[in-house]
């Protein structure tokens, strides 16, 4: 009898399972599709769609300004990067000019914004890995980020934080003391996580080699952001094309050198470091001034389209929006979230690793399915 | 007919009732430690600081529906937690709680069998656990609990040989299997085992949290990844039956820690003649510390460590472990013929 | 009721042997059939202990230590043939497992 | 008597498992009544004063070889349910026949010699008390080369086994 050559010889024990919707670490309502061999992935297939609301299409129905409070659920957790993004991107197209105050908060609370997500990764990623003490601390810290912002805006989650052409309000009195106070606070606890993790020998097998991606792959497959430095790619948009006070701030762009996941850890956690810096110097030399620019009353871009994209904690958000000059809503308004961008790189991550890795993957590339689906 | 019946019949029930509340307390207790750690507070609604919350806890597994999947091997899936269980209490039949006490005048040797083949005797429970866990994945008819089910049985397998060959090495120095006569031999020899053979301790103990399920070799219910491993199907009281195995077992691994390594129920230091005041304490006393002092050990670690993956955990076993516990076996066993020429 | 001798030992060693011995015979699933062997094995093991017991000499004991490595061997190459076979045919048919029959 | 009492139920219990285990039709259940049987048969060893073997037993057949059955009984199920395989009566009559003929066989000879005078053996005395250290003095004196000549096969049966269940070396 001939061997049977077409059938691989062992696919008795492959083997189909559905990761999520509803599973506790696929961070929301992702589903991966797994196929295994064993223990092995051999293929996997993301499936996406569970969050849609329509972001895109909502927003041609809505006025300039009612669009910023949908950017805010976006990425939920980082929903004053998304703000930012898309106010710049209006800026654009109206050739306002910003405030320098204005600007120089923006920063801040962008800065702050990275803070808040990377801690909310860290916890999470650690967390999937089975350090669920670092989740708790990590938690913990960002509460007094998010009480900043309640201080600020008056939301702890969906902040609405900014306005085209500047900003709702100034800051409250003494604000910038506790943000100096908490950033003290952040840049002693990170070495907290850092004892429990960096050097853990059970941390560093499961995120060392796990997840390699080359710099010329990460850039043919789309990453951005944090995943995309951790490959060694220097690029960040706040450097290359500084937005809001960036090119007057000193921060260096950590880079990663072998693409794996804890290259991908260390990246971040410099970033925590870099975002303090950045926001103790922008405190430092705030400007005096107003912090709303000459804004129409009623906002209406001449006909054009435009795209501007921010360095988001997850990666480069991008606002592609046309006018058509007539309506005071968009003709049409596209976002490019970073979420979705990375996740595409992530059948490609988890070839050949073990389901154990799957988990620790979606965890590095840090997605936030509200911005996968919008 | 008082000996052989009724004294060990009341010492069973004794032990009994005393695994099934420490096992609920022991919850609790890991609840408040991980919560204390995690800078949380922990169970505090339920009785003042949460004291009462075990027994909420117990309350609601009673109640809550008992939910067999449709296509699930009814018999095998309600005999599975029982497997687990079972093996997980009798193994306290030859764990020495304490030396002899004498009630009513009468001698009272404060464990319910001193078997000469003790040590293997709890091996041995320990293996029939393993169906438990297999067969309850199985009968699930669900993908998730087969895949836990399959690891924890490729994980218990592996990590008991370790601890089996950490079990021979006591066992040279000691020079018998009765868990009674290994306790006695750290008083003849003035020393707790844990000074004489360090290496042993600590591969037991690594092998101990592997095969109770612990942090950081807690794959088999590695709740990220597996939902919930083998027991993803289980719902109210036989969910609570294989809860209840799991923590029973901690308590038969410190236990076992405590009588092989750490003097049982000796005092610290057991020939130090300045120490004699210590005596005072009865001697269960100091093995039911030195017992908790492990578990504390045991959650301490679970809030501290991320998780191993699978074959990095079978790496640990095989390639490390297990090749350490033969090398210190033959290192003891060369020492101990050297000593005796 | 009549003492227990090494006869009742024999005579259930004997029977659970034949247990094994009609599952081998008649069972077409090849893991049934290496189970029976096991059976049979033990039923050896029974009648060695019996007569270990019977002369007071512990060297029958030994023999069954011997007979359970014998075993443990047994089941892990048998069960790994059946697992090689059974990913190659899909089956664990012991009478479709013929190809080396002349 | 007690320990009459102990030998029938222990004997039929390990025969009655017996028989289910190769009349069960799931595989799974055959392997746990195969569990069973041998915990009984652990019993009877208990019955005959080698509590060493009894341990032994539990431990190796009970909680190594049959995880292993199981393991690999699951491993084959895993994609479909057990396939029901033809049985072909012409094969299992010709073995049926043929055991109970050696049945009756041995049966007979146990009967004759259980009525025959020679019957008359010196009853089952308990063993010494530490039956540990009497296996194991054998163990590692007269036995010394078989015990070390076991150990080999074991390494070359887990060699073996693993060659044959790895896909790739």
């Amino acid at each position: 009898m001939e061997p049977d050559v077409a059938r691989p010889m062992f696919d008795t024990d492959e083997l189909v399972i559905n990761m999520g919707p509803q599973h506790p670490a696929t961070h929301g309502v992702l589903r991966v599709v797994l196929k295994l061999d064993g223990e092995k992935v051999v293929d996997a297939d993301v499936v996406i769609g569970y969050l849609h609301r329509g972001v895109e299409k909502l927003s041609e129905n809505r006025d300039w300004t009612q669009i910023v409070l949908l950017t805010d659920r976006l990425d939920y957790v980082a929903s004053a990067a998304a703000n930012l993004a898309y106010v710049e991107t209006v800026e654009k197209l109206l050739s306002l000019e910003v405030p320098r105050r204005a600007r120089y908060i923006r920063t801040i609370l962008a800065e702050l914004q990275r803070l808040a997500s990377h801690l909310v990764w860290l916890g999470s990623h650690a967390m999937d890995i089975g350090a669920v003490t670092v989740f708790l601390y990590c938690l913990r810290e960002r509460e007094l980020i998010l009480d900043l912002f309640e201080e600020y805006c008056g939301a702890r989650l969906t902040y609405n934080s900014m306005r085209i052409g500047g900003l709702p309000q100034d800051l409250p009195p003494n604000w910038d003391k506790k943000v100096l106070q908490f950033c003290d606070i952040q840049l002693e606890k990170l070495v907290e996580y850092e004892t429990l993790l960096t050097h853990n020998r059970i941390w560093l097998e499961r995120t060392k080699g796990i997840g390699v991606i080359s710099a010329a792959d990460a850039i043919a497959v789309g990453l951005c952001g944090p995943p995309l430095r951790g490959s060694g790619v220097v690029r960040d948009v706040r450097k290359d094309e500084p937005y809001a006070a960036y090119a007057e701030m000193e921060f260096d762009v950590p880079v990663g050198t072998n693409g794996d996941t804890y290259d991908r850890y260390l990246v971040r956690l410099e970033e925590i470091r870099q975002s303090v810096r950045i926001i103790r110097q922008a405190l430092g030399g705030l400007p005096e001034g107003p912090v709303m620019g000459k804004v129409p009353r009623l906002i209406k871009p001449p006909a054009g389209e435009t795209y501007h994209a921010n360095e988001s904690p997850k990666g480069e958000i991008g606002y592609f929006i046309a006018s058509d000059g007539k309506s005071t809503s968009p003709y049409r308004l596209r976002v490019r979230p970073p979420s979705f961008c990375n996740l595409q790189a992530l059948p490609q991550l988890v070839r050949g690793h073990l389901v154990a890795d799957v988990i620790a993957l979606i965890g590095t590339i840090d997605i936030v399915l509200g911005e996968v689906d919008r | 007919m008082i000996d052989l019946l009724v004294i060990p019949l009341i010492k069973i029930v004794i032990v009994l009732t005393g695994v099934l509340i420490t096992v609920m307390y022991l919850v609790l207790l890991e609840r408040k430690v991980q919560a204390w750690v995690q800078v949380r507070l922990g169970p505090m609604r339920v009785g003042p600081h949460g004291v009462l919350q075990p027994i909420a806890d117990v309350l609601k597994l009673f109640v809550k529906e008992d939910i067999t999947p449709v296509r699930a091997d009814k018999v095998v899936f309600t005999l599975a937690p029982i497997i687990v269980l079972v093996p997980a209490i009798i193994a306290f039949a030859v764990i020495p709680f304490g030396d002899q006490v004498s009630i009513f005048g009468k001698p009272v040797p404060l464990h319910i069998a001193d078997l000469n083949v003790g040590l293997l005797y709890i091996v041995a429970v320990a293996s029939i656990g393993i169906y438990g866990i297999i067969l309850g994945g199985w009968s699930s008819n669900s993908k998730y609990p087969l895949l836990g089910a399959l690891r924890a049985s490729a994980q218990l397998i592996s990590y008991e040989v370790a601890v089996t060959l950490t079990f021979v090495s006591v066992i040279l120095v000691s020079g018998s299997l009765s868990m009674v006569d290994i306790v006695t031999a750290q008083k003849a020899n003035g020393v707790w085992f844990a000074f004489v053979q360090p290496l042993a301790l600590s591969i037991y103990f690594v092998g101990a949290l592997a095969e109770t399920n612990r942090s950081p070799f807690d794959l088999p219910e590695a709740e990220q990844e597996l939902v919930a491993g083998f027991h993803t199907e289980y719902s109210g009281m036989r969910f609570a039956l294989f809860f209840l195995a799991e923590y029973a077992n901690m308590i038969v691994v410190s236990a076992v820690a405590t009588t092989l390594f750490f003097g049982g129920w000796l005092r610290p230091f057991p020939s130090v003649a300045f120490l004699h005041f210590l005596d005072f304490v009865p001697t269960w006393i100091w093995f039911v510390v030195k017992t908790f002092l492990v578990l504390y050990l045991f959650l301490w670690i679970r809030a501290t460590l991320p998780r191993y993956r699978y074959d990095q955990l079978m790496r640990l076993g095989w390639k490390v472990l297990i090749p350490l516990a033969i090398a210190n076996i033959i290192v003891t066993a060369a020492v101990k013929v050297a000593l005796s020429d | 009721m009549t003492p227990i001798t090494p006869v009742h030992y024999m005579v259930l060693s004997a029977a659970l042997f034949i247990i094994g011995v009609i599952g081998v015979m008649t069972r077409r699933n090849i893991i049934v059939i290496l189970m029976s062997i096991e059976l049979m094995l033990n039923a050896v093991n029974i009648n060695l202990v019996a007569f270990s017991n019977l002369w007071q000499n512990a060297a029958g004991q030994v023999f069954v230590i011997f007979v359970i490595c014998v075993a443990a061997a047994e089941a892990a190459v048998g069960l790994g043939i059946i697992l090689a076979f059974y990913r190659n045919k899909e089956t664990v048919n012991i009478d479709e497992m013929s190809l080396m029959r002349w | 008597m007690g320990q009459a009492i102990a030998f029938y139920t222990l004997a039929a219990c390990i025969l009655g498992f017996g028989v289910l285990v190769i009349t069960a039709k799931n595989t799974v259940h055959s392997v746990m009544f195969l569990v069973v049987n041998f915990l009984f048969v652990a019993g009877l060893y208990v019955l005959l004063g080698a509590q060493f073997l009894a341990v032994i037993q539990v431990v190796v057949y009970a909680g190594g070889i049959v995880v292993l059955y199981l393991f690999v009984v699951m491993l084959v199920n895993l994609k479909r349910p057990p396939e029901a395989h033809q049985d072909r009566r012409r094969r299992g009559r010709l073995g049926v026949t043929c055991s109970l003929v050696v049945l009756a066989e041995l049966v007979a000879i146990a009967a004759y010699k259980y009525v025959s005078p020679a019957a008359g053996l010196p009853p089952a005395l308990p063993m010494g008390p530490d039956n540990v250290a009497q296996v194991g003095m054998l163990l590692y004196t007269d036995y010394l080369i078989p015990f070390e000549l076991a150990s080999m096969l074991l390494l070359v049966a887990m060699v073996g086994a693993i060659v044959l269940a790895k896909r790739d070396l």
